[in-house]
């Protein structure tokens, strides 16, 4: 990894995590109704993004996410005012038009398909997509994010025997983001495996689990992965280990979780490169203000902007013929 | 006169060669079967998907997000209520996403009893299915029909489910398909797969077989929300569909024949959307109606087109408007007398008439 | 007063303590959250399952054949639609093996609008549910009538849906539950969980917490399949259930010191079976009616409680009888904008009574 | 195993091969609508019917039955003709009054919860009554039967996941009969796995392949199978390879398959046990021949008992208060 690499990812980290900041901020106001997405995630999700193949149609990967993506999102090159725009329930959603949570993205040209809600059901959903990449050929790969918790849904078995069926594997990239919790509900609690790999390798395909609070580690880790699946055409089964530093969602505070009890790979990360010179602590503080202060200002931007009127509610239910 | 079966099969073969559709799957929906009830044999895009209904609905929801034109189906009407969750998302994805990612597919499944089906071959599901907003529904009751309503469920491009009834998948059609073949036996040989007495020899027997599809069929379409008058009537309305067209035709005959009951019979053939306008029309013409279906009757489908007649007809009927459908229990049995004990009969649809039309407020 | 999440952890404890409930599980419905909502705090026979709405209504029906008594909890009702195969079976159980098992089970969710919940945390489920044969299907408005129809569902030895309403959880009863203590403070103190700003400060104020539950709770019980009458009228009887109840009751104020319109309101608290009696009786004394709820409109329970005032009630009804249900759409918006052009509000149910009270035929 | 066993084995599968053959051919006529059963599983199944533990209550297994356990339910003590009522939709039918298909039981008093034709919803619902017997502590297990097809349910991972809880495991006995086919479609069709233990193998559980088709083979395995469940209180998942001697079901024809084509467990016992000089040739034949007219003759009982009432739909809807 180039030292611009490591910058960028800095940034891009230091971006999202002011923005979801900024998101939970509002979830206590009347700024938004609610707020849950991916503090502590971004060491993982932004390299996620960044090796990605990013466009419309069959050539390009397929997003079916989880909705703690938006550092991915960002990485990908997602205007955070668009992040605001739904958070803030604006018309202006570019996503949902104001008819869904944050973290809940729709968009087309980039084959990211919309974020569904229910736990899981994405990857029953995935191996229709590969199946469509597998013949069309090329090198697009179908990307499915998760939970660790949501594994425990029959749509878990569903993705993964879809797409081990014999001379008929599909070019899935399976993440699952294990963050130990499901809400208030801990690992161990629910289930009997190490990690939920040993799973999924019984199944036949490739696996690995990461550290997911470490950039190098993780952009190395998919870097493979995301290459084994365009080449073999075969799912991977990658499992990061993750934070969540914000807690579930602003239905349990949203509030920052107290200091030591998960590393923060934000944080991790700067102490890196300010150790390998890369970069000043102040240099850091600085960036981290200045993005603070821009999502203050975009979602002064986005407050300007119209909220949905009541007859929008019938746009949209169906194609027309 | 093509059966109902073979029907859909000159429909989905004309979408495949005409209208883009790229995927035909589902439960033994692929050689050597070609559906259990051949629905699907010979065609060029079918496989065999796992037995795993969620994970064929959600395929067809991947494969459309995907640019692609999927018909799915599930093998019976009975094991869909498992993917209810997933066809609600189907149905919300063009609304949820403000309009990013339409889903042009087609979920096919077969519903209602009469096959002596026992409690699992003889769901019905349009009362449930018409509660999952988003989605447009069509059943119908003939094969001239379903021919056409399965071209305008591919054309459409929104998910569409296509329900048959179970009962009337092998019955004759009256009327020819453009493009079918005049006679039946010639129809057979062309696109019927050998058949054996074991799966090994039916396997042996379809080696190597392929149909000779009629060249002159054509996209010969049934729009969607459009009903048919079956027969002319002035006395009573009977809004109804699927295999309740055949039975309620019969009644009307012995109404009409034995009572001087004129009934006017409606097969609304589309559920969502429906047509209002066929309906009401008659409906205000004979004073009188029946909504006839099959389902259990706790928040039926019939209620809403009762619920819609009332709210568009109520000061022009002249008798109490009603509704027969299945009985209240948890499932059909296997036993004749249970069967149809729990699905109206002839002489239930008679009874009925004659209390509707003799009604004296 | 209790609230209504207080009043079912009351009456889930009464249960496990007096009436043989041996599992109260679900997601997150253990220690150390008890339930999204609090409803299942300090009780001693709770679990936390895995994240499988699937996983705990199979666990359900087996521990009901297994002998036990449990109540499961599917967290939202937005999220029991992956499971309505799995209902089924539970409602054709006793049935399908003519008479060898019955299910004592209570499942319970919440359903519904109201709390900025958007397309996953709005839904409706009650149309959908009572179409499923062989369960029992409460839904309260009031904290003491959750109390009072928890009892029972937890006495009835058939699967029993316990609805309650998202946007009332939270919402203080104005009538005491038998037993509970008449300073509502000192009952928070009594069986209200420590919080915390985050997981980490709630398992640490928990730790070794106990409830002290009120010591004089009763089997006060709701009879399933009674409604109750909420205010007598003579105008116009509205029929409606849970969280319309209280709109209803707004409106009702509404019409009668601005309009003197007399309102006869009715909360239905049990859907299946349902209280015709007391719902007829009112439309024949009122002979005008609205029947009032906030799921989508096609195929929506409402409609078959029309169905059966016009089947009842008919000629007596002076003016069109109607349903007034959530937009035909796929699902509630996050915005309150679309939340409340979706859902019935005060000034649209006033504005249907003035409909039907003023309709000249 | 002695010679007092094989000799019960072998007349218990007679007796369910003929009353199956019985069926098969009601299917043909006015005595059935439908027949679909386990003809050819009979090795495995019989053993799995001998070893269980029969009774009513937390201290007796539970049995969450497959459509092709018949031979098991012979083997626990079932009368045919109770199959043959069923068969002929009776209201005498014991387990469901003329309502439901053959091999569709259900009997409290040997804990045989209703069968259901949903396929695989049975994993997800077992996990309940072992839940109830682990707490109740004693040796009753759960055990619960499939094919292989149906391992693509969601539901097969409910099963397998609700069982393998950290220190929560459950006792249940996973049985997989896998004859290579779902309805027309081979496994390999629909599978990328050798066999479907190794999918089980990666919740980490204890697995074993057999070969069905032998008696003794199967008898040993599920001893050590049972055993396992009844004393670690940890599941168990047994896969046996059989055979599908009438296809499908009757909608397939429930004709005999081509000689030769797949083994018959029946023969092969009978040819082992001649070999032992068990049992003569003519012996068996002798057997055969008067268990296939007993069935007849149970089957011109049930003929005359009466059909079901039209009334009886309203039976056994509500359990009374
Ligand atoms: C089908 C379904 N069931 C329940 C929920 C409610 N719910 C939302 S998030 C969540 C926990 C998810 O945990 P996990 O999969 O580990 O993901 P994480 O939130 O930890 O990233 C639950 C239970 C849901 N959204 N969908
Ligand atoms: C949920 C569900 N989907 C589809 C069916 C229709 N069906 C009945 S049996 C069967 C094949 C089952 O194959 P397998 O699980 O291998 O069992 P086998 O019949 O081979 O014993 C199918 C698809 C069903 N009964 N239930
Ligand atoms: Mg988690
Ligand atoms: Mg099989």
């Amino acid at each position: 990894m180039d030292k611009k690499l490591k910058l960028k990812i800095l940034d891009i980290m230091i971006t999202a995590r002011c923005m979801e900041e900024r998101m939970a901020k509002m979830s206590k106001s009347a700024d938004a109704f609610f707020w849950l997405g991916g503090v502590g995630e971004e060491a993982f999700n932004v390299p996620l993004g960044l090796l990605a193949k990013v466009g419309h149609g069959l050539d390009y990967d397929f997003f079916h996410f989880h909705y703690r993506n938006g550092s991915t999102m960002v990485a990908m090159g997602m205007d955070p005012m668009d992040q605001l725009r739904q958070t803030h329930n604006r018309a202006t959603d570019p996503f949902s038009g104001g008819r869904n949570f944050c973290n809940h993205y729709a968009r087309k040209a980039w084959n990211v398909v919309p974020v569904t809600s229910t736990i899981q059901t994405q990857m029953s959903v995935a191996p229709g997509t590969a199946y469509a990449q597998k013949r069309h050929g090329g090198d697009g790969v179908t990307v499915v994010t998760f939970g660790d918790a949501g594994t425990a849904e029959g749509d878990f078995h569903v993705g993964l025997n879809w797409s081990t069926i014999k001379d008929r594997e599909l070019p899935v990239l399976f993440i699952c983001t294990n963050n130990a919790y499901g809400i208030s509900t801990h690992y161990d609690e629910v289930h009997g495996q190490d990690n939920l790999a040993q799973i999924a390798a019984g199944y036949g395909m490739k696996t690995k689990v990461i550290d997911g609070n470490d950039v190098e580690v993780s952009y190395e880790a998919l870097s493979k992965a995301y290459d084994y699946v365009r080449k073999e055409r075969k799912p991977f089964f990658l499992e990061a280990m993750v934070s969540r530093l914000h807690g579930h969602s602003s239905s349990s505070g949203g509030n920052r979780i107290p200091d030591g009890k998960e590393p923060d790979c934000l944080h991790a990360w700067r102490d890196k490169l300010v150790e390998q010179d890369l970069i000043t602590r102040e240099d850091y503080d600085r960036k981290y203000q200045a993005e603070t202060r821009r999502m203050l200002q975009l979602l002064e931007e986005v407050r300007k902007e119209p909220a949905p009127e009541p007859g929008d509610i019938y746009n949209y239910i169906f194609a027309s013929v | 006169m093509a059966n109902m079966a073979q029907a859909i099969r000159m429909a989905l073969h004309y979408g495949e060669e005409h209208l883009g559709v790229t995927d035909i799957f589902g439960e033994d929906v692929g050689p050597p079967l070609g559906g259990v009830f051949t629905a699907t044999q010979g065609l060029k895009t079918t496989w065999n998907s796992p037995l795993d209904e969620r994970g064929i609905i959600g395929a067809a929801i991947g494969l459309a997000l995907a640019g692609q034109k999927p018909v799915a189906e599930i093998q019976f009407g009975d094991y869909i209520f498992n993917t209810i969750d997933l066809l609600k998302l189907a149905g919300n994805t063009y609304w949820s996403g403000n309009g990013e990612y339409n889903l042009p597919m087609v979920v096919m499944t077969n519903v209602g009893a009469g096959i002596h089906g026992s409690l699992y071959h003889s769901h019905s599901f349009e009362s449930m299915a018409s509660h999952i907003p988003g989605w447009k529904i069509v059943l119908p009751s003939t094969p001239k029909d379903a021919y056409g309503l399965m071209i305008s469920a591919i054309k459409d491009p929104n998910p569409v489910m296509y329900l048959y009834p179970k009962m009337l998948i092998r019955a004759k059609g009256e009327e020819l398909i453009p493009g079918e073949p005049e006679d039946e036996r010639e129809l057979r040989r062309m696109i019927d797969a050998p058949i054996g007495a074991t799966l090994y020899d039916v396997i042996e027997a379809r080696d190597g077989w392929q149909p000779s599809w009629p060249e002159g069929l054509t996209d010969y379409s049934i729009p969607i929300g459009k009903a048919k008058i079956v027969r002319e009537g002035k006395d009573l309305t009977i809004v109804t569909y699927a295999r309740h067209v055949i039975l309620a035709r019969e009644a009307a005959k012995i109404l009409e024949n034995d009572l001087g009951i004129s009934v006017e019979l409606i097969d609304l053939r589309s559920l969502y959307p429906w047509d209002r306008e066929t309906v009401f029309a008659s409906v205000r013409k004979t004073g009188r109606c029946l909504v006839l279906n099959e389902d259990t009757p706790v928040t039926n489908y019939g209620e809403h087109i009762l619920h819609h007649i009332i709210d568009n007809c109520f000061y022009e009927l002249v008798a109490k408007p009603r509704v027969l459908a299945g009985a209240d229990v948890p499932a059909i049995g296997l036993s004749a007398v249970l069967e149809e004990a729990s699905v109206p009969q002839i002489a239930d649809i008679v009874h009925e008439a004659v209390a509707i039309t003799t009604e004296e407020p």
